[in-house]
């Protein structure tokens, strides 16, 4: 992946990755969240994302992952509690200067919500688009990405007319191709088979080794356990941190960073 | 760079129908605006007609039929004439052959009387343009040339028909805002349910990072676009139709007669002022769209966190 | 069973403004006709009034201002005041007063000579609607009562306005006739529009099971419930906004006089016609919504394999 | 499950089953398939599923899994070749006659298709509703089904307000809900734990039971492993039948239905 070391994206990810001992890049404390009239889904939820650190994140069906990934990209408000993005309180953030922050988070959604009426090249390249990206960069790093997720007979093809795991992949180029400095995928790898699903991982992992933070939502356990990073656990609206089978220290400086409360 | 082709929102199917709504609109709204205005400019023009005119009566002599009374007449008639040519003010006096001052009176006093009464003399005066004319001292040498002449201003018709350039005017402005109105909601109402079907796209959009005026700057010109298209192809539709009525109402006329709202139809002429509101209505209808679709797209983003 | 919820298709905001459109439209539509039915109304009414007068002029005697004619002249009047009066088909005979036809002949005359001027003597006849009058023997017993009277059956007249009539008919025909296909277009674009927004659903249904006519059910009993509750509410709006028409019209009249349309408009009266062309336009716009969507579900469906 | 033993259908599933030795739920002869200026996505592909069977379907992203399902449910038509659903050729299927034949077939579609302004309740009671059934019915049925696959607290949720796993489970308990004879779930379990996905298997394992014929195209290995059933493969635009790793012979009748040519 040629394109993240010469991508887009001017400043260094590395940079940001050496001055990050002192800061998070996520920080929840005390969060509670519940939905209009809902169930409380996250109680009393406190954490912290250190940058260029790597964790996924589980829980059954309906426990709150999407809703957790969602206060991080300013997608929701909690009800009460801090979070902190990038070193800022978010409810101290205006109006105005939500769009550049959320420009620096990648998310893949997990209902995917590419533009029905652009094509996989433009579904991609939007959000170089939006942070005005000069048009030649964007033709030539789209296609590369878009090569690397396996869809390079497929530049020009509208959503509909892809397969569930094909448009799963726009949704996962879409999200990486600005080089966020922190990335929010809810489950990557639902429509893909098991090849395809750990060629992405490692997509996220060079992402992350260029500095970029990452947080995977999924149900996958088999991916879970052959990649070797720390894991999240929801339950009963709580967030634990969950002990590796292996007791080997994880070789990331990164993989230490999740602290729950 | 990020310039024209946007978002594509030009390939989406929903948004097809507001060129032909707008076109609907903008037809009406031409064909209201064309109407007010030749209606009003029609009475105008009249109303200038009369102004730009006297009327003066030399009257006959009371015993007619013998010669004397003719010649006094006539010798009266060619002292008028010879006065008013000579009047600063005045651009032509023509006196009106007496089988048309006997055509007016006809069905007033029927065709026996007229045969029979001492008609007045009639001269029918133009004023210049550009000098005024001193009436006060027209008429007192009028009174000398020919005693008993008088001159006829047109003060009570003229009142009449400033009375009725008034309400032809109100009326017409009242369909034209009424039809305004109309298109105004209709614009409004279709531009926010196509909007309604980009609901998600916005929403994507704005989670990515887009900000507003970005979103907003997509949808209004997509919106504007169409709608100058619909605009325009009413604008043509309107103004075939005008050059076709006003063919038919031409053919009517040399049926019926100068009756009516055919004449008046068959009197429309295309002057500036109806292609400025040729021209100004798919303006108003491509801002207004422009303006709407901002609108909508903004408040829809201010329910978004 | 699966009767009145349906799809639950109210729920849909995206088809809330269809009422909203085609309240326009129906108020547009209801204003044309409400105005084309008023302005023939109006003429036709000015015909049959026309049609049932006569006026009758009896000449003055030549030599005015002695007291012999005068009397003369008065005699002739009642002679053929009383002839009037046992003619079988005249309902009423009314001397129109000296001042009356004065004021009538002064734009042609001026004031000098209408004071001058010996004028004749005008009765204005009704007819009765019951019984048809025999012109030719009444013009034959007037000329022996009093020599020289004519019977003026304004035949000029009614052929004016019958050719009035007959453009201002068309006119509004074509008036209507623009609205309605705007507003039956409009329908047809709003309602396909909003379909468009259910495009998927319709598709799940028909890959789920459920028979065509199934789905165009659903659809076209929630479009036509949208398109009736728009209708209703744009003629409700019509008939206030003639109500209040009228009322300021009477006003303006009352201020500039007989003139012009402000007359026309005050003389609006809501009769059965009006009533049922304002019932008729909902229900119009009701079933043009249903069987367009229901045409519209069923084509998309077609192209469904 | 009393569900589908005292369930809606009035025929019995079983008797369909027995009727089934000489006739086939599914048979596909020599069908070619490809979309509009497309590649070819299914080549020479013959088939048949006998009644009462249970197969996995699996592929690689994009080998045209989805599409293949989309040939059974009446929802694309292939380019050549004869289907036969039922026992019946589908090109020889009257217009009128297709919602019928498409009501034996329950679908999970890989992207779900809710209705959108439709309850969890309104939804999976949709094709109850369309084949006529009882109100009365429905609110007994569908909230038990509903339950099973732990929605009950959802009943009245609109698809907007609930999780992705929440969703697909909706969108399972409307394809089983009016027992069909023929059972097509795509990637039924993408978005869901392994807990539920196994609850999920052992509801269509229920359905087969009662006669209802299965084919669940799907990328999660571990549930094939675990479900020991005949798998069938999509590679290269061919179908072939994929040995078990255990030699053992499958227990159940429906097992060895499958013949690929
Ligand atoms: N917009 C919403 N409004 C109301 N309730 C919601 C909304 N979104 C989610 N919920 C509820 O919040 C709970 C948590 O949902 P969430 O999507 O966070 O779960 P999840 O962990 O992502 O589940 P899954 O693995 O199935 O995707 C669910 O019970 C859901 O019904
Ligand atoms: N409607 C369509 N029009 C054109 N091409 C299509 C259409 N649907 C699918 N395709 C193409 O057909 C191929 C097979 O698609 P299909 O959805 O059947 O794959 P799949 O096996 O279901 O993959 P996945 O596991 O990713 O869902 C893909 O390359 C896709 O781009
Ligand atoms: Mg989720
Ligand atoms: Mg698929």
């Amino acid at each position: 992946m040629s394109f993240f070391r010469h991508g887009v994206r001017p400043r260094s990810g590395r940079a940001e990755k050496e001055r990050g001992a002192s800061s998070q890049v996520v920080r929840f404390e005390n969060v509670f969240m519940r939905y209009d009239g809902g169930p409380v889904i996250l109680r009393d939820v406190s954490f912290e994302l250190e940058p260029g650190s790597f964790h996924f994140l589980t829980g059954g069906s309906g426990a709150g992952k999407s809703t957790l990934l969602r206060l991080m990209y300013l997608g929701a408000r909690p009800v009460s509690g801090n979070i902190r993005l990038f070193d800022r309180d978010i409810s101290g953030i205006r109006r105005a200067e939500r769009p550049a922050m959320r420009r620096r988070v990648g998310v893949v959604f997990q209902d995917f919500r590419l533009i029905p009426h652009l094509s996989a090249l433009d579904n991609v390249a939007l959000p170089l688009r939006i942070a005005g990206t000069r048009e030649a960069l964007i033709r030539e790093h789209v296609p590369e990405l878009l090569a690397w997720v396996g869809l390079s007979g497929h530049l020009d093809a509208l959503p509909a007319t892809l397969s569930g795991g094909q448009q799963q992949r726009i949704a996962i180029a879409r999200a990486v191709i600005g080089r966020p400095n922190l990335l929010l995928a809810d489950e990557p790898t639902g429509n893909v088979d098991d090849r395809i699903a750990i060629r992405l991982l490692y997509l996220f992992e060079e992402l992350n080794k260029m500095g970029t933070t990452v947080l995977i939502a999924t149900h996958n356990e088999s991916l879970v356990k052959r990649f070797d990073h720390p894991r999240l656990h929801l339950e009963g609206a709580r967030l634990s941190r969950v002990q590796m089978p292996s007791a080997a220290a994880p070789a990331r400086p990164g993989n230490a960073a999740a602290r729950p409360a | 760079m990020w310039g024209r082709n946007d978002l594509a929102l030009a390939r989406d199917p929903s948004t097809r129908f507001l060129p032909g709504l707008l076109a609907v609109l903008v037809y009406l709204a031409a064909l209201a605006a064309v109407g007010g205005l030749t209606a009003q400019g029609f009475v105008s023009d009249w109303d200038r007609r009369l102004a730009g005119s006297l009327t003066i009566q030399i009257p006959p002599t009371l015993n007619t039929g013998d010669d004397a009374s003719r010649a006094a007449s006539a010798e009266r008639r060619d002292a008028v004439l010879r006065l008013l040519k000579v009047t600063p003010g005045i651009a032509d006096a023509r006196p009106i052959p007496e089988a048309d001052s006997a055509a007016l009176l006809e069905p007033w006093l029927g065709p026996e009387l007229v045969r029979t009464l001492p008609l007045p003399l009639l001269v029918d005066v133009r004023l210049a343009q550009s000098q005024p004319l001193d009436r006060e001292s027209l008429a007192e040498r009028l009174e000398n040339a020919a005693p008993g002449t008088t001159l006829d201003d047109h003060a009570r018709w003229l009142a009449d028909a400033q009375a009725l350039a008034r309400s032809v005017a109100v009326t017409g402005l009242v369909v034209i805002a009424l039809v305004s109105m109309a298109a105004v909601l209709a614009v409004v109402f279709a531009v926010r349910t196509g909007l309604g079907v980009h609901r998600n796209e916005i929403e994507v959009l704005h989670l990515i990072g887009a900000p507003d005026r970005f979103i907003a700057r997509q949808f209004q010109r997509h919106t504007g676009r169409l709608a100058a298209v619909g605009g325009v192809i009413g604008s043509i539709l309107a103004i075939i139709t005008v050059i076709a009525l006003r063919w038919t109402a031409t053919d009517t006329t040399a049926v019926t007669g100068p009756a009516g709202f055919a004449t008046l139809i068959a009197s429309i002429d295309f002057g500036l002022r109806d292609w400025l509101a040729v021209i100004a209505l798919p303006v108003a209808a491509t801002v207004i769209s422009t303006l709407t679709a901002r609108a909508s797209v903004m408040l829809s983003l201010a329910r978004l966190p």
